[in-house]
């Protein structure tokens, strides 16, 4: 067990263990609770920085043994991999201290902080995750963690609200169960590999594997929320403000679309997927799904719902870029699962922070926020700004590079995309600004909450801000060597170039 | 060398770094004072520096690039002044109300005029004006009432549409040269097999700020509502700003494509002929001045669409392009900065006042010695239809001609309607200042700054008195048909 | 039809009826002699089957006698049991479904009676 | 050393049974906790025994084979006596703290409890046809008689109607071996299973296999004659249902897998096989309705223990006429099943009786808000039902894996739909019951809480059973030694 092999293990039980600890541990125990979720959350920021270190420098970092007869637990940390889990280590650091501060003074924390981290134990699982089984483990682990979380609040709704998510993902789970088991049976057990194992393939096989592929694509579908299997998503906005920040701006939304990036990119290869005719079928889901997600959030009146659909069209940016299969769309959508996340995540800190220091839960009640809670209402529209794709922002490098990437294999179509999804970001998301910034206010607030001397809880200000800022550097310094821009041609040289 | 970067980046950074003093309430005074300081670092970058050098910054976005060149300065030394002077102008026209919000949304417009014009490569030229087009709503929708948010509204719609537009463009075209620079893309558009569609678009993005015909629907609305530094600068210097993109990204020079140029003569003419005779009809003073600057930009859009057709002519016309920018931006800064000034009282001061605030105006309309007839003057130089092959060529004179005719009936039209609405009274020093520097340098600092080298010599003083009456007569038209307007007006 | 054959069809007879005793009749002692019925019948078949060549197997002996004190010791339960059930409910056939008791949110007593 | 291994297996439980006979609750919970202890010792160290040298045959008292019992030790055997030993251990400990010492009829619970236990541990080991009827008989009688302990007349309803079909069930079985003895005159299997080739596809011998599968059948509740069990595992006290749920029920459908595996190629037919399969499927989305349907905690656990059986039979299709390493993936599936559902259930019933008992009422939508002040025994419930789901990484999930890959491999794609829509069944009826308990309607905790250890027994069978999705590959490993040709007899 050399130190190559444990980190991963360590980056996985930190957060395992910590949920262990905090089951136990008395629900009165708040300090200790916090102390614990802070110390597990920086211990795996430095376990995951180490294995950056590493990789940029080309060790490699792989543990594995034989879970079943022909069946291997792998955790291996690849460039990919670590895309997605510095992502989720950083913002799991920046939301247990948002949540710490959100549920105050609100019951059975020790129940929500416990499969809190083990939501985030499985996301790092399905980051690290070496091959389709270890996959599904972990991606299975994450609904169960997640189901907690989303009824929470114990009211009707959040667990109507969870009944809808249980359904939809477990069904989800069996019909990719079902995928992964028909392409056991077919091919054997399948390591993540760049560049894919079927570029070379007897065409018999194809048939099959074309319905794997479907059936594959709509079991991680339900999670990355494309068109027919995105019903869970708007409803779980009942959830508290950091499980839905936690949920749709990292975990369980990227869940999906990682799964579909490894699929497509490190199971099938992007040249036999597109040969197999995968991609424009691909390509065709996510584009509906991304006009769909921005026209329905235009409709929304509830602010989370808004974000939720938004999250929805977002989300399927990174599917059309990997669909490009040119080096340059591909880096396109990967980028995005990064900037997405940090974007995504800083809008639900800011709805979260509205809703808990003013009460405001609707759009139209958002009327010269601006004035009461500048520092949040910036990182609103540091968030709203990059998502409508303005530079210099991270969105803009997303949508310039995935333009650029759907010009070079003459996509043309995908930019007409891209350019009515961001009008109809801007739709949806300028008049928000407006109220919060121009619009006097009207009536006084549901129910204020003070906290002396800062516009809100020192908890719940400096996360969001911290992201906003996060924005605008990445967005700045896109070419920097240690950006997600850069990190991300590193893993499309290994991926395309194959 | 050193120094003029160093000052290029205190340019650039100055305004955002002025945003740390909204951050406390009790520092917007101090905030209100520095607003006229922000873009005096790149007025002196622009006359001190020598164009043609660039500043790399491969961190920055896909490779940073920016610098000036022959082109790029005359615009900095338009934007930098006239954004100091209406700076200058607000400290005193501000009341305390909202002041911290204005001064926000003011220096991040400042920030992204002043680099979209340094702006070398796409990436950092596509931020600033998007930084500029959002910004300016703030300085739009700043009063809060209906008929500012509807403007705003509308304002916003056009520009995201008109930046869709110009980000496909862009797009296109960079992926057509392979490079990040904006250098590139007109030498990648002279054989692009899709340059049709990539043209149109980004004359269409471009054409919504400079106010194109059809495109031009926001300018009327958003000016008289914003606050008048606010629309002085807005007319003045951000619709350049369009201009300016056209002048860097269209192949001037490389090709002559005379079926874009005569589409955009003709969209010329129809942009000064038909917004004089929407102005004339205007009661606000502000709108008048909006329309007027339509009708301008019409003329501008002339003499783009004659550099378009005729490579070898383009580089003399941009020169007297840039010059005719100049002229017209501080002109009608001024114009502008004089629609807030109360008359005085005395007889004679108020006298003094009126011919002051009529000076500019004329010059718009080419009055020899003023800047407006050099501007005239080398324009008539340059379009000479002989060596032009394209159809729209020789109707180009009588065009000249008509566009000065509708300029000074649009003049006389605001100065009655600024006479119904003027107010007597005082006015705070500041905006005395203000707009005496926007008039004195229309008139007369004109003279002194460093014109593009390449400018013909008539346009010298000495030369201007054998051709004052060719730019006399039609002024003397217009204002007979003004005064034969006024006398049927006032019998009814 | 060696005399041994003869046993086991007699033993199939008697587990034929046993069975069908065993399913209609719906009172439990009833039931309980049918059960034995088939007991003794299986038993008749064991021994009956298993003539070997001329001499006697000692196998099927022991397993019949094992098998009988099996029998015995199921049939003294299920006569415990269906006493105790009709000192208890006064029933002498399953059929009689009490209603189902709905117990409601009892107040939770001390350790003792668990209301399962 | 391995006869005394052999004693402290079979007559220690004996022994125990008596001694507990004659003290009081107290004394013979001090005894049985002793006894648990030196069994688990035992059988762990048999355990080893085999994992070492493989399996053997051993004679009891060495007396040979016609008339002495033979016993039969080889890897499956002694998982199960493991199993045995870790659920009965369980139970035993839990039933010590949960039975209420003055009743006075309570004092049956250990000397049932023990011969139960004997009677599982002769199934697992015998070789002897008859001998696996006097286990089953042992274990029947002994189950029933701990159903009807000190319950009101529907207890003995139950107890009654589970009497009767145990005695049925035994009798056709009976009836099966006398057939199987009259042709062969042999009744240990390895004996058996040499001879068949020879009279195989003989009316006679085709009709006593189908009736020791329906006999036993009926002891497992498979679905057609599952009738019995819901009341007698509902009713019966929590750590009694969790016995009979977790082993008894598999002791007959052990019987009935060697019987299959060893006659069923020669005597067993693809219809025969396809229906019982098709019964079990049946079973699984039929008993997951009803676990849906039903109002009190415990008929939801109960009938989840008739769907889950279904699984089992699924075994049957999947073993006959394919390839020798589908069938033994078939194998090692249905063993995995068999083991991670008996400490599921096992640990379900125990957190139910918890629930019951802190709620003070039986029925589902009386658990309203007992997540926040009793999330211990929730959480165990609440992970057993993670394996009964089959989700990753519980043993549950191995099984389904294996069962998935065998039933692929074999080309029958139909089993694919009962295994995948049961796993989502059982989602439902565990998310109703997560779902009633996570209602927030009292701020006041007016539960009665448990002791501590009676909360952490189930959560240990939870864990085991989740952990046994990650161990699987050795426990498989030490299993496979009896299916290979070398360790039989």
């Amino acid at each position: 067990m050399t130190a190559n092999t444990q980190i991963p293990l360590f980056a996985l039980l930190t957060s395992l263990l910590a949920s262990v600890i905090i089951f136990a541990l008395p629900e009165k125990g708040h300090r200790l609770r916090t102390s614990v979720n802070l110390a597990a959350a920086g211990l795996k920021l430095i376990l995951v920085g180490v294995m950056v270190w590493g990789i940029f420098h080309g060790q490699s970092f792989e543990f594995a043994f034989t879970m079943l007869p022909g069946v291997q637990f792998v955790l291996r940390a690849d460039a990919l991999s670590m895309l997605f889990a510095g992502l989720s280590a950083v913002l799991w650091l920046l939301t247990t201290i948002y949540a710490v501060g959100y549920l105050e003074d609100s019951p059975n924390r020790s129940r929500f902080f416990g499969f809190f981290s083990l939501c985030v134990a499985s996301t790092m699982g399905i980051a690290l995750a070496g091959n389709l089984f270890t996959f599904f483990l972990f991606y299975e682990m994450l609904t169960l963690s997640t189901y907690p979380l989303v009824v929470h609040r114990g009211t009707r709704q959040a667990l109507k609200a969870g009944r809808n998510y249980i359904i939809y993902t477990l069904t989800g789970g069996a019909v990719l169960l079902l995928a992964i088991a028909w392409l056991h049976g077919l091919v054997g057990d399948l390591p993540f590999r760049p560049g894919g194992h079927f570029s070379g393939l007897e065409p018999e096989l194809q048939g099959p594997l074309t319905l794997v592929f479907v059936l594959l694509i709509a079991g991680l579908g339900v999670k990355a929320a494309l068109v027919p299997l995105h019903g869970w998503l708007p409803q779980a906005m009942v959830a508290p403000a950091p499980v839905s920040a936690l949920l749709h701006a990292v975990a369980v939304v990227k869940a999906g679309a990682f799964g579909i990036v490894r699929v497509v990119c490190e199971i099938y290869g992007l040249e036999a997927a597109s040969q197999m005719g995968l991609l424009s079928g691909l390509a065709l889901v996510s584009a509906i799904t991304i006009i769909y997600g921005s026209t329905r959030a235009l409709y929304q009146l509830d602010l989370k719902r808004r974000l939720a659909f938004s999250t929805i069209s977002q989300v399927s940016y990174i599917i059309l870029g990997v669909s490009l299969f040119g080096p340059v769309g591909v880096a396109g959508g990967l980028v995005h699962l990064v900037h997405q996340g940090i974007m995504k995540i800083t809008l639900f800190f800011c709805a979260g922070n509205y809703a808990e220091t003013l009460g405001v839960h609707r759009i139209d009640e958002l009327d010269g926020a601006g004035r009461r809670m500048p520092g949040t209402s910036v990182a609103f529209t540091l968030g709203a700004f990059g998502m409508i794709g303005a530079p210099p922002l991270a969105g803009f490098v997303t949508k310039w590079t995935m333009g650029t990437g759907a010009l070079a294999v003459g996509m043309d179509w995908v930019v007409v995309v891209l350019v009515v999804s961001s009008l109809l970001n801007a739709a949806y998301f300028l008049p928000i600004l407006h109220r919060i910034w121009f619009a006097g206010q009207q009536q006084a607030w549901p129910h204020e909450r003070r906290w002396g001397r800062l516009e809100t809880s020192a908890w719940l200000l400096w996360p969001p801000l911290i992201t906003a800022v996060a924005l605008i550097v990445i967005g700045l310094l896109a070419s920097m060597p240690f950006s997600p821009l850069s990190w991300v041609n590193l893993i499309v040289e290994q991926e395309v170039m194959q | 060398m050193m120094q003029s970067s160093a000052l290029l980046l205190l340019a650039v950074l100055l305004p955002f770094a002025s945003l740390l003093l909204a951050l406390n309430p009790r520092w917007q005074t101090i905030y209100r004072y520095c607003l006229p300081v922000l873009p005096l670092p790149a007025l002196l970058l622009a006359l001190l520096a020598e164009p043609g050098w660039w500043l790399e910054m491969p961190w920055l976005l896909n490779g940073g690039l920016w610098g000036l060149d022959e082109l790029r300065r005359a615009f900095l030394i338009l934007t930098a002044l006239l954004w100091s002077v209406a700076g200058l102008f607000a400290t005193g026209y501000l009341p305390d109300r909202k002041l911290r919000r204005f001064c926000v949304f003011w220096t991040l417009t400042l920030a992204g005029n002043l680099g979209l014009t340094i702006a070398g490569d796409i990436a950092s030229f596509y931020s600033f004006f998007a930084l500029m087009t959002f910004a300016g709503y703030g300085l739009v929708v700043h009063e809060g009432s209906e008929e500012a948010n509807r403007a705003g509204r509308v304002y916003l719609a056009m520009a995201v549409v008109g930046e869709m537009a110009i980000l496909t463009g862009l797009l296109m075209a960079a992926q057509l040269s392979g490079s990040a620079m904006l250098a590139e893309i007109p030498a990648a558009l002279v054989d692009a097999e899709q340059r049709w569609l990539i043209m149109l678009l980004l004359i269409a993005g471009f054409g919504v700020k400079a106010g194109l015909p059809l495109l031009h629907f926001w300018l009327p609305l958003a000016h008289p509502v914003a606050p008048t530094p606010a629309s002085a600068v807005l007319s003045g210097a951000m619709i350049k700003a369009g201009l300016l993109g056209w002048l860097v990204t269209l192949p001037f020079g490389q090709v002559s494509l005379p079926m874009w140029g005569n589409i955009l003569v003709v969209l010329g003419t129809i942009g000064s002929l038909g917004a004089a005779a929407l102005g004339v009809r205007q009661v606000r003073p502000k709108t008048v001045l909006a329309y007027s600057s339509i009708s301008q930009m019409g003329l501008m859009v002339l003499m783009v669409g004659a550099a378009l057709a005729h490579a070898e002519a383009a580089g003399a016309i941009l020169a007297v392009l840039a010059l005719y920018v100049l002229h017209h931006g501080l002109a009608k800064g001024s114009l502008f900065l004089s629609t807030a000034m109360a008359v005085p009282a005395g007889q004679g001061s108020r006298w003094g006042f009126w011919v002051l605030i009529a000076l500019p105006g004329l010059s718009l309309a080419g009055l020899p010695f003023t800047s407006g007839a050099a501007a005239k003057l080398a324009m008539k130089e340059v379009l000479q239809p002989a060596g032009f092959g394209f159809f729209m060529a020789d109707y180009l004179p009588a065009l000249m001609t008509a566009g000065a005719i509708a300029t000074l009936l649009l003049i006389w039209r605001f100065l009655w309607a600024q006479g119904q609405v003027a107010r007597a009274g005082a006015n705070p020093a500041c905006m005395w200042l203000g707009w005496g520097l926007a008039t004195a340098s229309s008139l007369a600092l004109f003279w002194w700054l460093p014109w593009h080298p390449s400018l013909p010599g008539i346009i010298w003083v000495a030369s201007m008195v054998e051709s004052a009456w060719s730019l006399a007569w039609p002024m003397i038209i217009a204002t007979v048909l003004a005064a034969m307007a006024w006398k049927s007006v006032k019998q009814r | 039809m060696s005399a041994s054959l003869l046993y086991a069809l007699a033993g199939v007879a008697l587990c034929g009826i046993g069975l069908f005793g065993f399913i209609t009749l719906a009172h439990l002692l009833r039931k309980l002699l049918a059960f034995n019925l088939i007991g003794s019948g299986v038993f008749l078949v064991l021994v009956g089957l298993a003539q070997r060549h001329g001499e006697p197997d000692p196998v099927p002996q022991a397993l019949v006698l094992t098998g009988i004190v099996v029998a015995i010791a199921a049939t003294a339960l299920a006569v415990v049991l269906i006493r105790r059930y009709f000192h208890l409910s006064g029933h002498t056939t399953l059929r009689a479904e009490t209603p189902e008791r709905v117990p409601g949110r009892l107040k939770p007593q001390t350790r003792g009676d668990n209301p399962e | 050393m391995i006869l005394g291994l052999m004693a402290g297996l079979l007559f220690t439980p004996l022994a125990w049974a008596v001694l507990t006979l004659l003290s009081g609750f107290e004394r013979s919970r001090l005894i049985s906790w002793l006894g648990i202890l030196i069994q688990s010792l035992v059988s762990f160290a048999l355990w080893a025994a085999v994992a070492s040298e493989g399996g053997f045959h051993y004679q009891l008292g060495g007396w040979p084979a016609p008339l002495g019992i033979e016993l039969r030790v080889d890897g499956l055997a002694v998982t199960f006596v493991m199993l045995t030993a870790v659920v009965g251990g369980a139970c035993g400990w839990h039933a010590g703290i949960y039975l209420d010492p003055k009743k006075n009829w309570h004092r049956y619970f250990w000397p049932l409890f023990w011969f139960l236990w004997a009677g599982l541990n002769g199934v697992w080991l015998g070789a002897d046809l008859f001998n696996l009827y006097v286990a089953l008989e042992l274990i029947s009688l002994s189950a029933v008689g701990l159903v009807a302990l000190g319950g009101q007349a529907d207890a003995l309803r139950a107890a009654i109607r589970y009497l009767m079909a145990a005695l049925l069930g035994s009798l056709a079985y009976l009836l099966g071996v006398a057939l199987i003895y009259g042709q062969f005159g042999s009744l240990s299997m390895g004996g058996i299973s040499e001879l068949l080739p020879a009279g195989s596809g003989q009316a006679g011998l085709i009709f006593a296999l189908v009736l020791m599968i329906a006999g036993l059948a009926l002891k497992t509740a498979l679905f057609p004659l599952h009738g019995w069990l819901p009341p007698a595992h509902g009713i019966a006290k929590s750590p009694v249902s969790a016995l009979l749920s977790a082993l008894v029920v598999k002791a007959s459908f052990y019987i009935a897998a060697r019987l299959w595996l060893e006659f069923g190629e020669h005597l067993g037919s693809y219809g025969l096989a396809q229906l019982v399969g098709a019964l079990g499927g049946v079973g699984v989305l039929w008993g997951s309705w009803l676990a849906f349907r039903q109002t009190r905690l415990k008929q939801v656990v109960a009938y989840s223990s008739v769907a889950q059986i279904g699984y089992l039979f699924l075994l049957f299709p999947l073993s006959w006429g394919v390839s020798e390493a589908v069938s033994l993936q078939a194998q090692q599936g249905m063993t995995l099943q068999v083991i991670s559902h008996a400490l599921a259930k096992a640990a379900m019933f125990l957190a139910a009786g918890n629930l019951i008992m802190s709620v003070g009422s039986n029925r589902v939508d009386a658990l309203a808000g007992v997540s926040r002040f009793l999330p211990f025994s929730l959480f165990s419930f609440g992970l057993a039902g993670v394996s009964l789901m089959g989700l990753p990484p519980t043993g549950g999930f191995a099984a389904k894996w294996l069962l998935l890959q065998a039933s692929l491999g074999s080309g029958q794609w139909w089993w694919l739909i009962v295994l995948l829509g049961g796993g989502l069944l059982s989602a439902a009826y565990v998310f109703r019951v997560y779902r009633a308990s996570f209602i927030e309607n009292s701020d006041t905790d007016l539960f009665f809480h448990p002791s501590r250890s009676l909360e952490v027994i189930p959560m240990i069978l939870a864990l085991l059973s989740l952990g046994l999705g990650l161990v699987a590959e050795p426990v498989l490993s030490v299993m496979a030694l009896p299916f290979s040709k070398g360790g039989g007899g």
